[in-house]
């Protein structure tokens, strides 16, 4: 039985906290893996980024993504903690971690998280910069990705 | 039959309301897309390229054929940008 | 330019410190994937763990797995820490963590690591359980593994 | 020429010994192994399956046809197990 734990928050999360956490699983975790996303600003020009999302259908979409990768893996615990709301650049947005027995089961899972998570999970993105406020659009790469799996 | 009708991000914004109570008859999503399109330019603007917007019928992702039987929530929205 | 480091110590590390630090990198990271391997008791006759490994050949060979995966991917850091010495139980044996602008070089680069650490870094484990001692042997799948890259 | 074998894991138990300075005109590793297997019934039994052995020349994962041409360590051991 896989452990779930979803979480939708406006409050920064504490990461490390996080990820220790589940490094302490039980006597049949051998392998964790871990993913942070983190607001980028390689042009040096973001002053805020914000995110909108669905409340109740969010919660309703992680959980269904989080069950779908515990169909397909043997993972002793999941957890997916993603954000909403005004964010600077360099906080962290999300993140999702995956304990399992074996290395393999635990990095599929959670790069599985992602891909789905990003085209399935009704969130969206504004980015702020001196020049004005525009949405970010959604990438033909990250619904391609599904195809992956 | 009422129905909650919800918009995110730039949908959102370009019809200037996030959530309204709709009395429709529409059997399906394109259908009640047909009826808010015919009320105001801004809807015929905010729904004039479905490919570039997802639907959500009481929380799920759907087809825009989809039928709306006992839907109550229906969501508009563009694809998602999360992670 | 990647930043790597790689530490091969026999103390105990602070997964949470070392993840939490990892993910307050500069302005061109977005995506961080951190890995933990931890000493698994699936039977629980699990008593100890010991660790040889080769000092010398090990930092020498941890640390051109590291520079293979930032000519491959396009990454700001790399972490490799590995413990040697006798570990218990839900011991943390090791980690690696790599920072990305983007996710899926993140994931794939840290796969990659985990990959050839397994088959190609000089590590050794000897598990004793009340019946006595003895070395865990090579698995072919983790020699098989490597042909992914 | 002087070379430092070094022994790790089982190899290191069966030999005994974790490392040994060999004086040896050995051309590559197969050559310094059979040299070892005909020391002592140990070493004969720790290298009857060098399938089931690595070596490394100074530090370096190599095969056992590779020259010893200016090496000065010489390591043996099973198939790593480490992560």
């Amino acid at each position: 039985m896989t452990r779930i734990t979803i979480r939708v928050e406006q409050a920064p999360f504490d990461f490390g906290a996080e990820c220790a956490r589940f490094a302490e699983g039980g006597a049949d975790t051998g392998a964790v893996v871990t993913f942070c996303g983190i607001v980028r600003d390689d042009t040096g020009t973001l002053e805020s980024m914000e995110i909108e999302h669905y409340p109740g259908m969010t919660e309703r979409a992680l959980t269904k993504i989080a069950e779908e990768a515990a169909r397909r893996w043997s993972l002793s615990e999941v957890l997916i903690l993603h954000r909403y709301g005004p964010l600077r650049p360099g906080e962290r947005i999300m993140m999702v971690a995956t304990a399992s027995a074996h290395r393999a089961e635990a990095f599929a899972s959670a790069d599985f998280l992602m891909d789905y998570l990003k085209s399935r999970a009704p969130f969206w993105k504004k980015e702020t910069t001196r020049a004005g406020s525009d949405w970010v659009a959604a990438k033909a790469s990250d619904e391609a990705a599904l195809a992956r799996w | 039959m009422k129905l909650d009708v919800l918009y995110f991000a730039w949908l959102r914004e370009r019809i200037g309301c996030a959530r309204e109570t709709v009395e429709t008859e529409a059997g399906t999503v394109m259908a009640l897309v047909e009826e808010l399109r015919a009320r105001e330019e801004r809807y015929a603007l905010a729904f004039s390229d479905l490919s570039a917007l997802r639907v959500a019928i009481d929380q799920d992702l759907r087809d825009f054929d989809a039928p709306l039987t006992d839907a109550r929530e229906v969501a508009f929205f563009p694809p998602m940008t999360g992670g």
